[in-house]
């Protein structure tokens, strides 16, 4: 019993139980043939946003006005730019990978720089950063599909034991990111920095490296996903991030991460990642037009919200 | 019976708990008219919600409020107000962004209508002027540009301002804790003037001289409870100590001015003024009227001694926050964290935190400095101000800095609190640790074996041993002025 | 003699491979004309965002800045026409394609959307005369092209009543957006003989559906390289057999030559219909061959073909 | 007469000079933009821009953040291309169904203690939906009165001259100088302190998103005014536009901090910013990025003229 309420009070447990009514309901309409089909598709799709709002979800854990919208153009830049460095070479994977994570080094070492040195809101820098990046992107070959390399597009559209290989690479991820927060010095800095910086800066903690850090995490793991997205879609495209960039966004705030900054959480990132992409799958199948689609998926983010109960008091 | 008929406000066995906190057990107050009644009690005593109940902000769990006899059912925020009580919180609490005339406008509902800027500048103006003459403060500036005691005076008038209603009771919860002696003397004198016109004060202070000197009826409280409550002149400062459960200790007398002169200079700083150094062990005061410089400074050593973008891994200097809603507190955390966080560099190994030598160290603290809590996993608002003050102290002294900063950091602490608090300070610096102390109490200056005075944003003058005395400071803080 | 006229290119969108590469025919065909001294200039500019406030100020602009026609591909069919009607006081011809004005002083260069939708369901109907259930992937919400191409394509299944639409989805005309889409609904549909589309979206379909053990249905494909040559292999190996019905990208070059035209004094009716690109199962490889790698299906258009679609039309 | 400049008159300054000189490099590219014509041509789109920046501003003056501005105008100009037309009565109803809908959004957000970020995030779809639903492809006619309004030359200067200095004036009486714009800006900078002083924070938080409401509704017809008709995503870009607007206008995210004679000309600024980027005739590959190099300039701008009025302030 005091299980029980102790686990309606941790705020991740909302987006749970709200991807799972979801998933019930649409199983429900194919009596449950559908359940490994769409549960293998919702683990995978779910895998990328998991990737990129984790990243979101530390940056937004610095507190108010942290975020990174150049998470889309980061994704399609590195995609890009490793897709046409990898060639379709096997040999090539590992360059490539390298190449996409230099780019997201890069990027966010852009977005910090206008950040501290320009004083600029970081909405307003990681924005324009994303423009340029956009620009880099379109620039390097044009928007051109090239393929991915075979064994790279066999890995990330097959499953192990039936479960899908981006979804495990996003798990790990996951574990990393969830010991990064809770286990080590680095974690207490960023929720130490979300709840008060001028506190923070008094005892002790290096602000500004912290805070870059956290901009370059972000930033890679947008430029991971990207290159992961790219080799499983069969290519990058221009635009291949865009729905990223809300997606990342609400996958955080849905996942009862305080947007307020100071209190992150790993486990809501994955039950609203799966909320997110089951929601439209109903919707789908339920074979509702768009306009009631986008409906139903805003009220179902204010109910969520409203039952999770907003900002929560119980956290250590 | 017929004093609860002229009482002003009458509080009668009002309980409030929050959560397993009992904060009020059934307190029993009352407020005659043309009295100022002194309040005092250890930190979390339950001073500041018994304020919050008399101001209409926290309904009692139990117990009623009544005015004039007439028990009050429904009473609120705009009762209260309605009935002449105004109230000076803890906190400053002021709209920061707003202009002084606006914050006036926020502060009286009834003030509203066309040319209300106009008037709500000579009603504040008025207020001002009458307890703070000679205060320079321009109406129209924002309250954000004003410096933290200026921000008290204009909160300490927009209390006993009258735009309509006039002002009846007012409370004061420890107002004077931002203002230097000559500021708070007015304030004083200006509380003994609205009393003597008829008009009634609810004072809260840990200065308790200020107490002993300017109320009429003091009332102690302690764990929720009413312990004693006696006229003024009944008590004297070691008796009112005594009344509030803490052991009264020997009067703080100053060090003994050993040789400092030969320890070796552990920091230096070039200032506007005369050049700032210290010594090893040394506790070095920093003096002089409120705002004018020392925050500033014991900032920019901060500021110049730690790196923000690598992690340090001797660090210089450690920090101990006076405006602890600023720059003191993480507010989402427990006490245990917010203890540790200055010193994860000690209790972790290759960046991984090491929770039991964590709690080991955090339970040390907490019996060491006597923090009020049955778990340091509590979230550390549920302290009460005094207490949240001691785990900042812990934090600063439990890292290996050997210079500890601190800027005013004995707002809002008891007396019992502050002798061990003091005690810490002198075993610590025997051992080596340099302190930098800003403080805006004489008490305390007169602990320090050398003062640095500031007026106008300069370091003025320099005191060492004996020179270290009330008289030398006032003289020092006020160089200048006269010429 | 137009060689002293200044020719703009206002674009809403840059960010598929589709206007990419109308983009770079428009480079390569108006820098030839630029050069030969047909025009004195021929700019292109791009909104950073698909967004019609932002293009209007884009063709305010060019008022400001002198030119003397606009070819205009609309990130709406009206909401610039504000816009356009303040170029066309202005004295500036406004030449519309792709994305069309409906603004009566433009001109509009538009294919017949509706007929390409319903002429994805009439080719099913031949080869699967049976008929059976069908998947719509439709394009970005909202948009003129994704309604009148989806308009088609419900007509042709009135038309052809032995097929049934079971489900629809949003792709965007991107793969990675229709793939995710077609994924998520997937698994509660019936089986499906064929999936209808509206480009850049079939290969996404195709994917989606190969990761599952369904049999693979027919998906009409759109022009992108990746449906072209995935057909390809399909049909290599297992003689897998469909069609392409796209737009050409390089019709951003025929509206150049239509606005020279213009320019030049010759009378133009306002609307021209250019036909859609069709590519089927025997013309496939020579078109797969044409087509860049990652690029899209093209044909770009001379000063004589436009002159051809302006006789025709009159 | 005192030389020192109140914050808020500096707050001011700032975005002032950057739209000067903005505009003299767009005269010195383009000399025919120097006309009554030329002014309109180049600041016309501004007008619901701005009126959308204000809107945004009166959100942000109570701490809060609306990210639905862009979907919520958009939905507005469906309405009025559609319904303000063919049956005024409805149409009105509608709209001002949809300011108490803004009016109750405020109350929610206050008395469940939610994110505004997630609620508005969640009402972006809603809008979104319902835009979509009423206008499925683009399409209706902006109202006459409507688009005469919009199309009006008054004499001396443009319409979009006299509409901003319009705005700005009628938005700074309302918010600067009267009571209700005191206390919306006083429950941003303390909110506690207003509660104590007894009023209702309810109340004002709802007037405050009602009047938000208000403007956005005000910029949906202007917009429609001047395209002459609608569709569901038109004014997207008014959610990020009117956050950096009040951010260009010296406005901040917390704190109740805000200018709304700032937040016009940072409507107007950005505006301008495009036009000077389309006179710099730049290559397609990189004219996004350009977009984004501006705003960075602009805000380093702006950095630059702070810092030189600190120094000026210390020197007093
Ligand atoms: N929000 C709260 N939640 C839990 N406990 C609280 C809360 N507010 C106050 N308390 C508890 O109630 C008691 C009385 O608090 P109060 O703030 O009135 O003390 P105080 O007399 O002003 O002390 P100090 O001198 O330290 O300021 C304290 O023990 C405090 O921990
Ligand atoms: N009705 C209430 N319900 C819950 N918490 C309350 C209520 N009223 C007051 N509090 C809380 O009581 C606490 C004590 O108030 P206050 O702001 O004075 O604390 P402080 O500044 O830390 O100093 P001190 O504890 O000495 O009073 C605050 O955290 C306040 O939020
Ligand atoms: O943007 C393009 C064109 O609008 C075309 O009409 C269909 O495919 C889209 O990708
Ligand atoms: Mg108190
Ligand atoms: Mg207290």
């Amino acid at each position: 019993m005091t299980a029980l309420v102790s686990l309606f009070g941790k705020p991740w447990i909302w987006s749970w139980l709200a991807a799972f009514v979801i998933w019930f309901l649409t199983i429900m309409v194919t009596l449950g043939a559908s359940t490994l089909g769409l549960s293998q598709a919702a683990l995978t799709f779910a895998a990328f946003s998991v990737i990129v709002g984790i990243g979101q979800m530390f940056v937004i854990t610095l507190g108010p006005g942290n975020i990174d919208l150049s998470v889309p153009a980061t994704m399609t830049l590195a995609g890009t730019v490793a897709l046409k460095l990898m060639n379709v070479e096997n040999g090539l994977i590992l360059p490539g990978l390298l190449v996409a994570i230099l780019i997201g080094l890069v990027v966010g070492l852009g977005n910090y720089a206008l950040i501290k040195a320009l004083r600029i809101p970081p909405i307003i820098a990681t924005l324009s950063v994303s423009f340029i990046v956009q620009s880099a992107a379109i620039w390097t070959n044009r928007g051109l599909r090239i393929k991915p390399p075979s064994m790279l597009a066999e890995f990330t559209t097959s499953n192990t034991l039936g479960v899908p290989n981006v979804a495990i690479v996003a798990l790990l991820i996951s574990l990393l990111a969830w010991f990064m927060l809770h286990k080590t010095v680095y974690g207490r800095w960023i929720s130490a920095i979300g709840q008060s910086m001028p506190a923070s800066r008094m005892a002790g903690i290096p602000v500004d490296g912290t805070r870059f850090v956290t901009y370059l995490f972000c930033a890679v793991l947008a430029s991971v996903a990207g290159y992961l997205l790219a080799c499983f879609s069969g290519g990058a495209a221009l635009n291949m991030g865009s729905e990223y960039l809300l997606t990342s966004i609400a996958v955080v705030v849905i996942g009862g991460t305080a947007v307020a900054g100071g209190d992150s959480n790993v486990p809501g990132i994955w039950g609203a990642s799966l909320f997110m992409f089951l929601v439209v799958s109903m919707l789908n199948t339920y074979g509702l037009g768009a306009g009631i689609r986008l409906i139903m998926t805003g009220l179902i983010i204010i109910s969520v919200i409203m039952l999770a109960g907003g900002r929560r008091a119980g956290m250590r | 019976m017929d004093e609860v008929l002229k009482a002003v406000i009458a509080v009668d066995g009002a309980k409030v708990s929050f959560g397993a906190v009992r904060a009020l057990d059934g307190v029993t107050l009352r407020v005659m008219s043309g009295e100022c009644v002194g309040l005092v009690g250890h930190n979390g005593a339950g001073k500041s919600t018994i304020v919050s109940v008399i101001n209409g902000g926290l309904t009692p769990h139990e117990g009623s409020v009544s005015s004039n006899g007439e028990r009050l059912e429904r009473y609120g925020i705009n009762a209260a107000r309605a009935r002449g009580v105004r109230c000076v919180f803890q906190e400053l609490s002021l709209c920061p962004n707003l202009s002084i005339v606006e914050n006036t406008r926020i502060m009286h509902r009834d003030l509203g209508g066309f040319g209300w800027r106009r008037r709500a500048a000579e009603i504040i103006e008025k207020s001002l002027d009458a307890v703070f003459p000679c205060h320079g403060i321009d109406s129209g500036r924002a309250v954000g540009d004003l410096s933290i005691a200026e921000r008290q005076m204009v909160e300490i008038a927009m209390a006993f301002s009258d735009a309509g209603t006039p002002p009846r009771l007012v409370i004061l919860d420890e107002p004077t804790s931002s203002l230097d002696a000559s500021l708070a003397r007015q304030m004083l004198d200006h509380v003994r003037r609205f009393v003597a016109t008829g008009g009634s004060v609810i004072f809260i202070s840990h200065i308790l001289h200020e107490i002993l000197e300017t109320s009429d009826r003091i009332v102690v409280m302690k764990d929720g409870r009413v312990v004693t409550e006696r006229p003024a002149n009944g008590f004297d400062h070691h008796g009112l100590v005594e009344a509030m459960g803490t052991v009264a200790k020997e009067e703080t007398n100053q060090r003994p001015a050993h040789e400092q002169s030969t320890a070796p200079l552990i920091l230096s700083h070039q200032t506007a003024g005369r050049p700032f150094s210290a010594r090893k062990g040394e506790i070095i005061g920093l003096a002089g009227l409120a705002g004018h410089g020392q925050t500033e400074l014991l900032l920019a050593l901060h500021a110049a001694k730690s790196g923000t973008w690598l992690p340090e891994r001797d660090p210089l200097v450690t920090f101990v926050a006076g405006d602890r809603r600023l720059n003191g507190v993480f507010e989402l955390w427990s006490i245990l964290r917010n203890f540790s966080v200055a010193s994860l560099g000690d209790l972790s190994r290759r960046g991984f935190i090491l929770t039991d030598k964590e709690e080991t160290k955090g339970a040390d603290w907490k019996r060491r400095i006597e923090i009020r809590t049955p778990d340091m996993g509590n979230r550390i608002l549920s302290l009460s101000g005094g207490n949240q003050q001691k785990v900042l102290f812990a934090r600063a002294l439990a890292t290996r800095a050997p210079v500890v900063l601190m800027d005013d950091p004995m707002r809002g602490v008891d007396v019992g609190t502050k002798q061990e608090v003091y005690a810490i300070i002198r075993e610590e610096a025997a051992h080596g640790r340099t302190f930098i102390w800003y403080s805006t109490e004489m008490d305390e200056v007169r602990l320090c074996d050398r003062v640095y005075v500031f007026r106008e944003g300069r370091i003025t003058a320099e005191l060492t041993g004996d020179a270290v005395n009330e008289t030398n400071i006032i003289a020092a803080s006020f160089e200048g002025v006269a010429a | 003699d137009t060689s002293a006229k200044k020719i703009a290119l206002s674009n809403n969108y840059a960010g598929n491979s589709w206007r990419q590469a109308m983009l770079t025919s428009w480079g390569k065909v108006t820098s030839e004309a630029v050069k030969a001294g047909v025009v004195a200039a021929a700019d292109p500019f791009t909104t950073a965002e698909n967004q019609a406030t932002e293009q209007a100020a884009q063709i305010q602009n060019m008022i400001l800045q002198g030119y003397d026609a606009i070819v205009l591909n609309a990130a709406s069919p009206t909401a610039l026409n504000g816009a356009v009607k303040e170029a066309c006081d202005a004295g500036i011809t406004v030449v519309s394609f792709d994305g069309i004005v409906t603004e009566p002083c433009a001109w509009r260069i538009a294919v017949n959307f509706k007929e390409m939708g319903r002429s994805e369901v009439e080719y099913l109907s031949k080869k699967l005369p049976a008929g059976g259930n069908l998947l719509e992937i439709r394009g970005l919400a909202g948009v003129f092209v994704d309604d009148e191409i989806s308009a088609g394509i419900h007509d042709g299944v009135k038309q052809f009543p032995q097929f049934k639409i079971v489900g629809s989805v949003h792709g965007d005309w991107a793969q990675d957006v229709a793939q995710k889409a077609v994924a998520g609904i997937l698994p509660s549909l019936p089986d499906i003989v064929g999936v209808v589309t509206q480009g850049g979206d079939g290969y996404g379909a195709a994917q989606a559906i190969a990761a599952t053990d369904r049999k693979m249905p027919i998906i009409i494909m759109g022009n992108r390289e990746d449906e072209l040559k995935w057909w390809k292999e399909q049909k290599d190996a297992k003689g897998y057999e469909t069609m392409s019905v796209s737009i050409a990208p390089g019709v951003s070059t025929l509206a150049f030559w239509v606005a020279q035209q213009i320019l030049d004094g010759k009378q133009v009716k306002k609307d021209l219909v250019v036909p859609f690109l069709r590519i089927d199962q025997d013309n496939l490889e020579t078109n797969l061959a044409n087509t860049q790698a990652g690029g899209v299906a093209n044909v770009e258009y001379t000063q004589a073909d436009a002159i051809k679609v302006i006789e025709s039309a009159k | 007469m005192t030389a020192r400049l109140s914050s808020d008159a500096m707050r001011l300054a700032i975005p002032a000079l950057s739209l000067t000189l903005l505009l003299a490099a767009v005269f010195w590219l383009q000399p025919r933009a120097m006309s009554y014509v030329g002014l309109n041509l180049l600041f016309n789109l501004a007008v619901p821009i701005a009126l959308a920046t204000i809107a945004q501003m009166l959100v942000m003056a109570v701490n809060d953040l609306d990210l639905s501005m862009g979907t919520f105008v958009s939905f507005v100009a469906c309405v009025s291309a559609t319904f303000l037309r063919d049956d005024p009565a409805t149409g009105m109803l509608i709209l001002a169904g949809a300011i108490a809908a803004y009016a109750g959004l405020g109350v929610i957000i206050y008395l469940r203690d939610l994110p505004s970020i997630v609620v508005t995030l969640g009402m972006s779809f809603v809008w979104g939906g319902l835009a979509v639903l009423l206008l499925p492809a683009p399409g209706g006619q902006a109202p006459d009165w409507v688009r005469s309004l919009m199309t009006v030359k008054p004499p001396l200067a443009p319409m979009a001259i006299v509409a901003s200095i319009i705005i700005a004036a009628g938005a700074h009486l309302l918010v600067m100088r009267s009571s209700l714009g005191v206390l919306i800006r006083g429950i941003g900078g303390n909110q506690r302190s207003v509660e104590r002083a007894g009023w209702s924070i309810v109340a004002a938080r709802a007037t405050a998103y009602g009047l938000a409401g208000f403007f956005a509704v005000l910029a949906g017809i202007a917009l429609v005014g001047l395209t002459t008709s609608a569709d569901a995503n038109i004014a997207l870009r008014y959610t990020l536009l009117s956050i950096a607007g009040v951010i260009l206008g010296g406005g901040e995210f917390i704190g109740g901090r805000v200018s709304p004679v700032g937040a016009v000309i940072g409507a107007l600024t950005l505006t301008l910013a495009g036009s000077f980027l389309s006179f710099l005739r730049i290559s397609p590959d990189w004219q996004i990025g350009a977009q984004g190099a501006i705003l960075i300039i602009v805000l380093a701008l702006r950095l630059m003229l702070n810092r030189l009025e600190k120094r000026e302030k210390r020197r007093r």
